[in-house]
């Protein structure tokens, strides 16, 4: 493992790392920009993760170890669940741009 | 043992009290008989007294009460005159209070603190430090306001709101002296006159007004007497136990205390404070005897005249010639007899015949002789008629003004004597000469209880002549007074 | 085994055992009463100089819990204060007595919260430790009072929550410059920087809204006035109390060296404004509970109008204050039982409905009028001992403004709290009607005797409070020399 | 002048507190002066923590100071949030003192 | 570098503070209160305290903002709308300029203090004589043991306190249900909470007993355990019991009881209270923050419920 291929990592996670800040921006100008609740919701969770995905692993290369690299892992596992938890969440009680108010209609599962 | 004297004196009343609070009314005649017994002995503990004293064994009990200052019990000359005076007299106004009251409501409370009276004054009489006087001087307006306020109507709660207002604001100013004194000079022990050669003045002047002012409110001197006649809206044993033996005592005991064993004759003199006193007291005198000429109602004309009979204690005590202060002392015992008695018949005919005004007294003489006879002596006293009670300290009180170089002090005595003649004759007159006006309902000796209701004033009334006639014994108070002033403060 | 941590502990373990028994919790009581009073008596008998490290930790990290007189003398006030109020509180809570079971649950653990916090409070010199007390006391303060009322009771807690947060202010900036947060040390090492003088005056912001001095005191007459008897017979007798003793420890041992007259004068100023101001409001109160509410305010003040005069001669002037301060929650504490069972028995809240109480239920009345009598500084009380050295101290230092306070601050006392007691006094038929239960009035009585025995044993007492205390190590107090 | 480290963040603390302090005086809804008293805590928090910070880490005392001081904030608010409720809910009609008056005649 | 990133960091803390506190919504504050949180957790990262971070996210943002967001919605349905009042001018001015002053002054008095640490030379050497490392568990269970006795007690306190508001009618309710009323959404949040729960559970015992050597302990422990307590009845898994029933009771209890138990125990074997006898200080300091992590999930997670109320979405709960 020579110091060149040192430097390549170096350079990979910095590249990583710019390209989640890129994700991170696009999503902060979806949740600007979009008209309403829904919307700003979809660009948020899947700009947000997308970057946090690559984040860590810049994070996870930049450490090197895999004890590090698993735990960082397991951040970015959860992560993931809980923002799809909180997006379904949210789309189902924020009122429609429409102004009616009320929550979006999605098609109600049978029998619950 | 003799330390334990005065202690005794101080638990007595107050296990009384105690007892009298907690038996329920339907105990009441058990109420009454302790209530006696109680004061019986407390008389049998005063002769003890009287031996132990006379035969020159100091009777104390010290204990320090707050660091620095001691709770200081000694029975000397002077304490001994005024609590034998008020003991003697509370267990005849007992006797008195039980007749007249005979079934009422609240009247454990009332003889509860009743004792609790009995309590301060003797407290008052036997304290040998200011701060102990103080104390129960504070503990003497809080035992007597629920006294006033016994009938608990509209009337007595006013009055004992204004007996509050005078009394609260005169023991602050007497408390603002005392500090301030032993603050310069230490703590103040009575029969230990502290030096106050080094004191300024104006500081000693400024104390004694805080102190004299203080107690005057009590002494009902001009300025502070109008909690007085508005008391009398308390129940007749109450006014009698005020005006003649426990409040108005202690103010004046309190202001003889300021003035020989705090200050001293002489600094009194030096400081020149003792005529301008003396004014006071005068003033009061007459000013006292005006208004009681002025009243309609008896017991309000009573309380004025006690104003003014007061306030001769308080001329004795300022002026300086000794028979000066004899008559002061003696009248202390004097005016304490006869008021008792005016104040006890006044209330039998209140009490018997409904009698409240002057003009209701018309024929009482031949309804209640006996009342009216004790009456007409004790009037006859007050009025300074000889040998009679009055006429002796009259007589001390002139010759001391005489001594001491203010002969105004024989005119304000005579004109207080035409005075007393002018609201008291008419009285006197009324009851035995003019027939008896409608609508006064009597019960002429119906029940045994009645000798109980006029015993107490008779013996009072006998009192008064014997006072006069054995002055010369050598244990009458005039007696007494005389070795007080020899001994104490005549060196 | 020392009296230093038990008297701690066992509450704690009591409010364990309340919450465990839940509906008949309230019996425990009757075991915590004598065995805290056994604690706090063993106490006061420790010898002089008892102190030690709470698990053996020396300072400056370990805790101190040191039993000086200012310790011992409030641990057994407060100790007979909370026994009496807790016999009531059995009476008070109790199933029959009405009122809802939440409350009557919650009232018990939150009393043995406040006892071990006042108990931690009075005994440790560690600055942060007595930020963990003073909470405990606070939340159980806003707990009782909100049994009475919750509006009062949010305007307490938002007033406390401030308060903690100065004083926790003070106590980050002693630790950041001294790097301790123990009393007994900074008192060696504290110097006028500007650090220390900062800490000391939010410090002492924060305790003056917890001890309620005039002008913070917006927040104790709703809350005392609107709380069940027990309640605020506690809130006023020793929630106030913590506050002050804090102070005490600050500028008379702490920062000795460094409490300038000007400061000092300012807080004697503040007491004296406070005296005049409660005991204004208190004669405008029409509400009997309002005005023994302002009345704690009023004598407060007198604790602050005592500040200048330990500062300047501590020898004569500390047993007062001391004194006074324990004399005032013994028969605060009375008061409050007493005006709760009058209340109970009155038709209505007011004064004026107290009309011929004194036949209907005469034991109370007369608890209240003892209590009174402390309260305005008449013989033979506590309150009138108290009074009495101060005002000793005052004219021997020529302080006579103060004198005139403090006489005159007694006379206004006379006049509102004779108030109630002549009405009570006046015999017309009022629609009074006896209390089912004689005993409660037990409570109070006892607690009003014990304040006027106080007047009895002034020398006694002046050499407790007097144990340890910082003037008696011979530093003199206050910038004054 | 480089500041050292452990004083940028105590100054914020520092203004953290006094933006909390006036926040509380001036806004009138409990929910919010509960919630500026929580930002005053953090600040005072951060405070101490700043000043206690060395090249070896934090000073483990004044972490342990906030940790306390950190869970005892949380449990006043959650009381402070709980009683804002609890008088919203019901008021305090029916709070009149339970204590003094018995349901009834 | 740091420093530039302390400094960035900082400025974002008072700028989320700011807008936390003088923005006009309540919610938009409660939201950013929980964001200034995270941030001032960060800041405790940067200052190396890892402790203090995780508890300042996981107790100071976390469980502070779940009990104001749900007072505010309970105030919403109650039609308090949280208006903010205006207050009048001259006393905004007024206390504005108090506290600028103070600030000005407080940042001054802060600035004349050399940071430093003050006492980590005095209890390193102390801790081997408790067999663990973590300085801060050593102080907090130790040294300071007797703060953290009366601090627990601290929070059980206020939770009776907060319990003991609840009026009689809703005496039998359990702390106000908190499921959710849209079904699906109730799927979603349950389906989550199985997930999460077991997790949550492993990373409490493990943050226990990792907290004698490295950041950890009972207080962060607690605080992740309430946070899955208060998903999960979320979700309508778990009901929270009412304060007096048993389980609830002896949960809430079972931390103080142990810890003041051990202590007078120290106290009772001839040491001195809360003294650990030598050699069984590790045992005893992992028992005791075991059962506190347990007091401290409970206690907090029905401190952020809060009390039953006599509320309309507990009555609607039971309609269905």
């Amino acid at each position: 493992m020579g110091p060149e291929f040192l430097a390549v990592l170096q350079i990979l996670s910095l590249a990583l790392l710019a390209a989640g800040v890129l994700f991170y921006v696009a999503g902060s100008v979806g949740l600007l920009r979009f008209p309403d609740a829904p919307s700003r919701l979809h660009a948020l969770t899947k700009a947000d993760n997308v970057g946090l995905g690559l984040v860590s692993l810049a994070a996870a290369i930049y450490w090197g170890e895999p004890a590090i690299a698993a735990k960082i892992a397991l951040v970015w596992l959860f992560a993931i669940i809980s923002s799809g938890m909180t997006a379904q969440l949210l789309a189902r009680a924020a009122p429609v741009a429409d102004g009616s108010g009320s929550p979006a209609e999605y098609e109600r599962e049978s029998g619950t | 043992m003799n330390a334990l004297v005065p202690l005794l004196l101080m638990f007595l009343p107050l296990i009384a009290a105690v007892i009298s609070f907690a038996l329920p009314e339907r105990l009441a005649v058990w109420r009454n008989a302790f209530n006696i017994l109680f004061a019986f002995v407390k008389l049998l503990l005063i002769g003890y007294l009287l031996r132990e004293v006379e035969a020159g064994r100091s009777v104390e009990w010290r204990y320090e009460f707050l660091p620095g200052h001691d709770f200081l019990l000694r029975v000397d000359s002077l304490a001994l005159l005024f609590v034998t005076l008020s003991v003697f007299l509370w267990l005849i106004t007992t006797i008195y209070a039980i007749a007249y009251f005979g079934r009422g409501p609240n009247l454990a409370r009332f003889f509860g603190f009743f004792n609790l009276c009995v309590l301060a004054a003797t407290g008052v009489a036997i304290s040998g430090t200011a701060i102990t006087f103080f104390l129960f001087y504070e503990l003497l307006t809080l035992a007597t306001w629920p006294l006033i306020v016994h009938r608990g109507d509209e009337k007595s709660l006013r009055a004992g709101r204004i007996y509050l207002t005078y009394t609260l604001a005169g023991s602050a100013a007497l408390l603002a002296g005392i500090l301030w004194l032993k603050a310069l000079v230490g703590p103040i022990e009575f029969t230990v006159p502290p030096d106050l050669g080094e004191v300024s003045p104006i500081a000693l002047t400024l104390i004694f007004i805080l102190c004299v002012g203080g107690l005057g409110v009590k002494a009902a001197l001009v300025p502070f007497h109008g909690w007085l006649p508005e008391a009398m809206a308390a129940p007749a044993p109450v006014s009698a136990l005020l005006h003649a033996v426990a409040v108005v005592k202690a103010g004046a005991f309190g202001i003889v205390r300021i003035i020989y064993d705090v200050y001293g004759v002489d600094t009194v003199a030096a400081l020149n404070l003792g005529l301008p006193l003396a004014a006071l007291a005068s003033v009061t005198i007459l000013y006292g005897s005006l208004r009681a000429l002025m009243q309609s109602d008896l017991k309000r004309r009573l309380a004025y005249s006690t104003v003014s009979q007061v306030s001769y204690i308080i001329l004795g005590a300022s002026l300086v010639g000794p028979y000066a202060v004899i008559g002061g002392l003696v009248h202390l015992v004097h005016q304490g007899v006869m008021k008792i008695t005016l104040f006890m018949c006044a209330g039998a005919l209140a009490n018997r015949m409904g009698i409240k005004t002057i003009a209701d007294i018309n024929g009482a003489g031949r309804s209640m002789p006996v009342t009216m006879f004790a009456f007409t002596i004790a009037a006859l006293g007050m009025i300074g008629f000889p040998p009679l009670a009055g006429f002796i300290s009259k007589w001390y009180l002139g010759t001391g003004g005489l001594q001491s170089g203010a002969p105004w002090v024989v005119a304000v005595l005579a004109a207080s004597s035409l005075l007393n003649a002018a609201y008291f004759l008419p009285l006197i007159f009324r009851a035995w000469l003019l027939p008896r006006t409608a609508g006064t309902t009597v019960r002429e000796f119906a029940s045994a209880e009645d000798w109980m209701l006029v015993l107490p004033a008779a013996v009072t009334a006998a009192l008064c002549v014997a006072v006069g006639v054995m002055a010369a014994w050598a244990f009458s108070p005039l007696g007494w007074a005389t070795r007080i002033a020899e001994t104490g403060y005549l060196q | 085994m020392s009296p230093l941590d038990l008297l701690v502990a066992t509450p704690l373990g009591f409010m364990l055992a309340a919450l465990a028994f839940g509906g008949q919790g309230r019996w425990l009581i009757l075991v915590a009463s004598p065995l805290m009073m056994s604690l706090a008596v063993w106490l006061v008998f420790l010898p002089p100089d008892a102190a030690h490290v709470v698990g053996g930790w020396d300072l400056p990290l370990g805790i101190l819990l040191r039993g000086d007189g200012v310790a011992r003398v409030f641990v057994l006030g407060a100790a007979l204060c909370a026994a009496l109020v807790g016999l009531q509180a059995l009476y008070e809570f109790s199933p029959q007595s009405g009122g809802p079971s939440a409350r009557n649950r919650g009232f018990w653990p939150l009393f043995y919260l406040m006892w071990a916090g006042a108990n931690a409070g009075f005994l440790t010199t560690d600055l942060f430790n007595l930020y963990v007390a003073l909470e405990m006391v606070s939340l159980a303060g806003v707990g009782l009072s909100a049994l009475g009322s919750l509006q009062a009771a949010l305007r307490y807690f938002l007033f406390a929550l401030m308060g903690s947060l100065a004083y926790l202010l003070g106590v980050a900036l002693l630790f950041a410059n001294y790097g301790t947060v123990d009393i007994t040390l900074l008192a060696r090492t504290a110097e006028a920087d500007a650090a220390t003088l900062m800490a000391l005056a939010v410090m002492t912001g924060g305790l003056l809204v917890k001890s309620a001095l005039f002008p913070l005191h917006g927040w104790l007459p709703p809350a005392h006035a609107a709380a069940p008897a027990p309640a605020s017979a506690l809130l006023s007798a020793i929630v106030v109390k913590l506050g002050f003793v804090i102070l005490m420890r600050l500028w008379f041992e702490a920062f000795a060296t460094l409490a300038a007259p000007i400061a000092v004068g300012l807080l004697g100023a503040l007491g004296a404004a406070a005296v005049i101001y409660g005991s204004i409001q208190a004669m405008r109160q029409r509400q009997l509970k309002a005005l023994v509410a302002y009345s704690t305010v009023a004598q407060v003040g007198y604790l602050f109008v005592a500040f200048p005069l330990v500062a300047a001669a501590p020898s004569a002037a500390w047993s007062g204050m001391t004194l006074h301060a324990v004399a005032h929650m013994l028969a605060k504490a009375a008061m409050f039982l007493a005006a709760g069972l009058m209340l109970k028995a009155a038709p209505g809240r007011d004064i004026a409905d107290l009309v011929g109480l004194a036949r209907v239920m005469p034991v109370t009345v007369t608890a209240f009028a003892l209590a009174a009598i402390s309260l305005m500084g008449l013989p033979p009380s506590g309150g009138f001992a108290a009074k009495f050295m101060l005002l000793d101290a005052a004219l021997d230092q020529g302080a006579y403004i103060y004198a005139a306070v403090l006489l005159g601050g007694g006379l206004m006392a006379a006049v509102y709290l004779f108030r109630p007691i002549a009405v009570a006094f006046s015999g017309a038929h009022g629609r009074a009607v006896a209390l089912k239960a004689p005993l409660a009035a037990v409570a109070p009585l006892a607690l009003a005797m014990c304040a006027i025995a106080l007047g009895f044993f002034g020398v006694a007492f002046a050499e407790l409070a007097a144990i340890g205390a910082p003037w008696a190590q011979g530093d003199a107090i206050g910038g004054v020399p | 002048m480089l500041v050292e480290g452990g004083h940028v963040f105590a100054v914020t603390g520092a203004v953290l507190a006094g933006l909390g302090f006036y926040s509380f005086l001036v806004k009138r809804h409990p929910i919010r002066q509960l919630l500026a008293a929580n930002v005053v805590g953090a600040g005072v928090f951060l405070m101490l923590g700043g000043l206690g910070r060395s090249p070896g880490g934090a000073d483990p005392f004044a972490q342990a100071l906030v940790i306390t001081g950190i869970v005892i904030a949380v449990a006043l608010s959650a009381l402070g949030a709980a009683m804002v409720v609890r008088l919203a809910a019901c008021g305090d009609k029916d709070e009149a003192p339970l204590g003094e008056k018995r349901e009834g005649p | 570098m740091s420093a530039a990133f302390d400094i960035l960091l900082c400025l974002m803390i008072l700028a989320t503070a700011g807008i936390a506190l003088f923005v006009r919504g309540a919610f938009a504050a409660i939201a950013f209160f929980i964001a200034f949180g995270n941030l001032l957790g960060l800041a405790w990262l940067a200052l190396g305290a890892v402790n203090v971070a995780l508890a300042e996210i996981a107790v100071g943002a976390g469980v502070t903002g779940v009990a104001l967001i749900l007072a505010c919605s309970r105030l919403f349905e109650l039609g308090d709308n949280l208006a903010d009042v205006r207050t009048p001018l001259a006393s905004r001015l007024g206390s504005a300029a108090l506290c600028l002053g103070f600030t000005v002054m407080l940042a001054g008095v802060v600035l004349t203090i050399p940071p430093g640490d003050r006492l980590s030379k005095v209890v390193a050497p102390l801790l081997p004589g408790l067999g663990i490392e973590n300085p801060v568990t050593g102080v907090l269970l130790a040294f300071r043991g007797y703060d953290t006795l009366l601090e627990t007690f601290v929070l059980l306190g206020a939770l009776v306190a907060a319990w003991s508001l609840t009026p009689d009618a809703s005496r039998r309710l359990p702390p106000t249900t908190m499921v959710m009323t849209d079904p699906t959404s109730r799927i979603v949040a349950e389906a989550f909470t199985r997930l999460l729960a077991p997790a949550a559970l492993i990373i409490a015992a493990y943050l226990v007993w990792v907290g004698s050597d490295l950041p950890g302990g009972a207080f962060q422990a607690g605080a992740v355990l309430a946070g899955a307590l208060v998903v999960a009845t979320l979700g309508g898994v778990v009901v929270l019991p009412r304060l007096d029933s048993l389980a609830a009771r002896i949960a809430l209890m079972v931390g103080p009881l142990t810890f003041l138990a051990i202590g007078l125990a120290g106290a009772a074997l001839g040491g001195r209270f809360l003294a650990y006898p030598d050699g069984l200080e590790k045992t005893l300091i992992v028992t005791i923050e075991y059962a506190l992590a347990i007091s401290i999930a409970a206690g907090l997670a029905l401190l952020a419920i809060g009390p039953p109320q006599p509320m309309p979405n507990n009555a609607r709960a039971d309609a269905r």
